[in-house]
This record gives C-alpha cells, structure tokens and sequence, in this order.
C-alpha cells in the first residue's frame, strides 16, 4: 500500500526532498515506513535514534500501525520556542 | 474546534493580544498576568547569526499546543494560556514565541507561562534555522514525544510549582 | 538620576513599554522577556470589592525600587527589569503594578520578574484602601524593611532561581 | 527641635490627619518621634510593633537619631503589588 511521507528540519535537507510516496506491506508500522525511507536515502539514517512520528497530524509510536494513504511525518529532534 | 489562543503561523506575535485573551471578560477576575516572549537571538554559542527561519509541521504543532494547554489545566486549573509561535524567516530581535498566562495567583500564573515554554520546546515540532557568515546549521533540541513522562516532570519542576 | 525603568504615580501602566525598555537596543541581545501586571481583583477573602485605592510614600518607594533593582543585578548580573507601580484609585481589572525582565537566559528572566514582585511586596510603602458594600479596609501585608534578610531569602527562594 | 511626621494608610486615617509637626529633644531617636505621635493619637500606639520608619525618604530603624527638620514617616505594614 502506499504512504505520503513528509520530512521536516535537517532530514529534508539531506534527502532533498519534503515529501515522498513510498510502498510499504499492508499493516506496516511507521518503523517499516521509516526503513523504506532510509533505504532510499541512507543520509537520513544516523536519526534512526532521534527521529519522532506523526501520523495524520498525531504523534505516534515507531510500532504505530499505518494505512493505505495516511500521511507519516518524520521529525528530527525538535527546537522551537 | 478553532481556537484563537493557540496558533501557529508567519504572523508577527503580539503578546498583548494574547494577554488580553486570558485576563478573560469580567473585570479583576484573574489578578496575575505573566508573559514570556522569546525573541531571536544574535549570537548562538559565540557565532554571530545573520538570518534565521522556523519551520514547522502546523496541523501537529497545533495539536501539540493543544496538549500542552490541556497539562496545563490539570495542574493549574485556575490557569488560562495562550501561545502563538512563528515560522518562516524572523528578523534578529523579533519574537518567535509569545505566551501569556494569567490566574488568581501570582505563583500559578508564572508557573503556567514557564511550563508552556519549557514543554514547548520540549514537543512542539518546530525546527530552527540558523544562518552564520559562513555557513548555517539545523538547531536540534528535544526528541519529541509528548507522552515522555521524564520529559513532563522535567518541564513541571523547572517551572517551580 | 532619574530611570524611566522604575516610577510610581497615577497613570495608567504599560507593560508593552517596560518590556520595550528592557529588551535592549541592540537587536537581538536578549532571549528572553518576562512581564508581570498584577491587576486589581473583585474578590478579596470572599468579599466583593467596588473600589480602590492604592497610596504610597512616592519618594521612598523609588528609593526601594532602585535597591530591589540593585538586588537583581546582584542575583543575575545578565538581567533587565523596569517596573511601575499606579497609585490613586484603580478601576477593577486595571493594574496596580506592571514589571519586565529581559536576560538572555529564559531561566534569569522568569526568576528576575518574580524576585521584583515579591519584593515589591515586602517594602514598597505602598498602601491599599479597599472599599466594599458595606465598610472599606486598609490591606496590610509585610512590615518594610529592606535589610531583613530573610525576607529577601523568601523572595529569592520564590523566584525559583 | 521640630521634625515633620508624615503618616501613611491606616495611620492617618486612625489620626485624622496626615502630616504634623512634632517637638522632640535634640539627638531623639526615631521611637522618641513615634512616643510623641502615640501621645497625641493613643490610637495609632497598636501599631508599635508593626511600623516601620523612614527619614528624608530613606529606610531606617527606630533607633537612628533624627535631627532638626527632618521628614520622619511613619509606615503601617505594606500591601504593594
């Protein structure tokens, strides 16, 4: 099935990109949407430690299930205010 | 559900409108205000930063804003907060940050403001840009996760309840 | 030597213009802004208040506003504060007392505001006449004195720095 | 000598006025000044271990020493803020 996937702060940077389709199996969790990601742009990798999720606009767990046509965000460590 | 005291967005902050938003409609109802405004800053760690830019994921970052005012309400229920933050290029002085929280009691109302900023930074997914003479750097914070208890107790104690 | 950082008389207070006064010239020099405005409450101990007045010592209370300033910077050698105190009668909802800290530090800031009102509190010769339906008060607090050194200790300890 | 008392909240609303002049000896202390405002208004003496005491607009204790035309106030607990 297929995902939307954003990508925010420096993990944009370093695929080049802010958003991307990706084909995942059914009932993938984020983390499989995550290695999906990694998988095509390996620079992004080093935040497999850092990164949080949203799916919908909702944060979420790496082992958050996905579906067909959700929006998972990936976002780098944080630094607002 | 649309809610004027929590937003995010290029606008200029106007920390005076979101004063007036929680000293609420009847008069001498809350007797403490405390803002807080967090404005850009010209050096960071010895650099001198020349631009700056905040992006953001608004739809969660307004969620997130929501989750905070809701912690905010279980621990001070006397508390009302609002808080705007700005995204996209922010001149050096201008304020990224505005909040505002107001109470009966002084000790809650500082309380309030200081655990939004500290959870602010903490969750809100929110990105700096920073952009030296010779070069610029992603600042990164936090590991957001709202439901990090570590992280709210964290936030709770530095605001001195 | 005159500050228009720390005055007391009858006019209508602008927290907007203290915190102008403490966020610097230089853009960017200060992260950080904490206001207080202490407004004038409807409810004293259950009772409704339909008026009030505040009277003050004017030239004692400037004298005790430069030494509660010269504590801050004592305490947090980075930090601004301004502050104004409104004497006369007060309109419910209106502020008796606005104060801004500017630091580059948030931590400095919040805790630089707190300590101003605390202390304010302690030795500003400042009186407040409260009437209700039936009979009016004179609202006492602390005994001033500006050299008692546990007071400041509590005041400090408040500030939560 | 002759000093101006100033009296301040509830203190001249006890007196009935706000401002007198006092004759105290020379080199009297700050408490002889309150003595002779507690003689003239036995209302306010309640206040003898509550007040506080300024000369010429400056803090000090009830034992500092006046002197010949000073502006010595008188002030019942504080309520600022």
């Amino acid at each position: 099935m297929r995902v939307t996937v954003l990508l925010f702060g420096r993990l944009h940077d370093l695929a080049g990109l802010r958003e991307l389709e990706c084909e995942v199996p059914r009932e993938a969790a984020v983390s499989a949407v995550w290695q999906a990601v990694t998988g095509r742009f390996p620079a992004v990798a080093p935040y497999a430690r850092s990164v949080s999720a949203a799916v919908n606009a909702e944060f979420v767990k790496m082992t958050t299930a996905v579906d067909e046509g959700d929006e998972v965000a990936f976002l780098p460590p944080v630094a607002g205010g | 559900m649309s809610d004027r005291r929590l937003a995010i967005g290029p606008h200029v902050l106007d920390v005076g409108e979101l004063a007036a938003l929680v000293a609420g409609d009847e008069p001498g109802a809350h007797g403490a205000v405390v803002t807080f405004v967090g404005t850009v800053r010209n050096l960071n760690q010895g650099r001198r930063v020349i631009r700056l830019e905040y992006e953001a994921y608004e739809p969660l970052a307004l969620r997130a804003f929501a989750i905070i005012r809701d912690e905010v309400a279980a621990h001070w229920p006397s508390a009302r907060v609002a808080f705007h933050h700005r995204t996209g290029p922010i001149a050096l002085g201008e304020a990224s940050v505005a909040i505002a929280a107001a109470s009966p009691r002084r000790a809650d109302a500082f309380a309030a403001c200081r655990y939004v900023i500290e959870r602010l930074k903490q969750i809100a997914p929110v990105w700096k840009h920073e952009y030296f003479e010779d070069g610029d750097v992603w600042i990164e914070g936090a590991v957001a996760d709202p439901s990090d208890e570590k992280a709210k107790e964290e936030a709770f104690r530095r605001s001195c309840a």
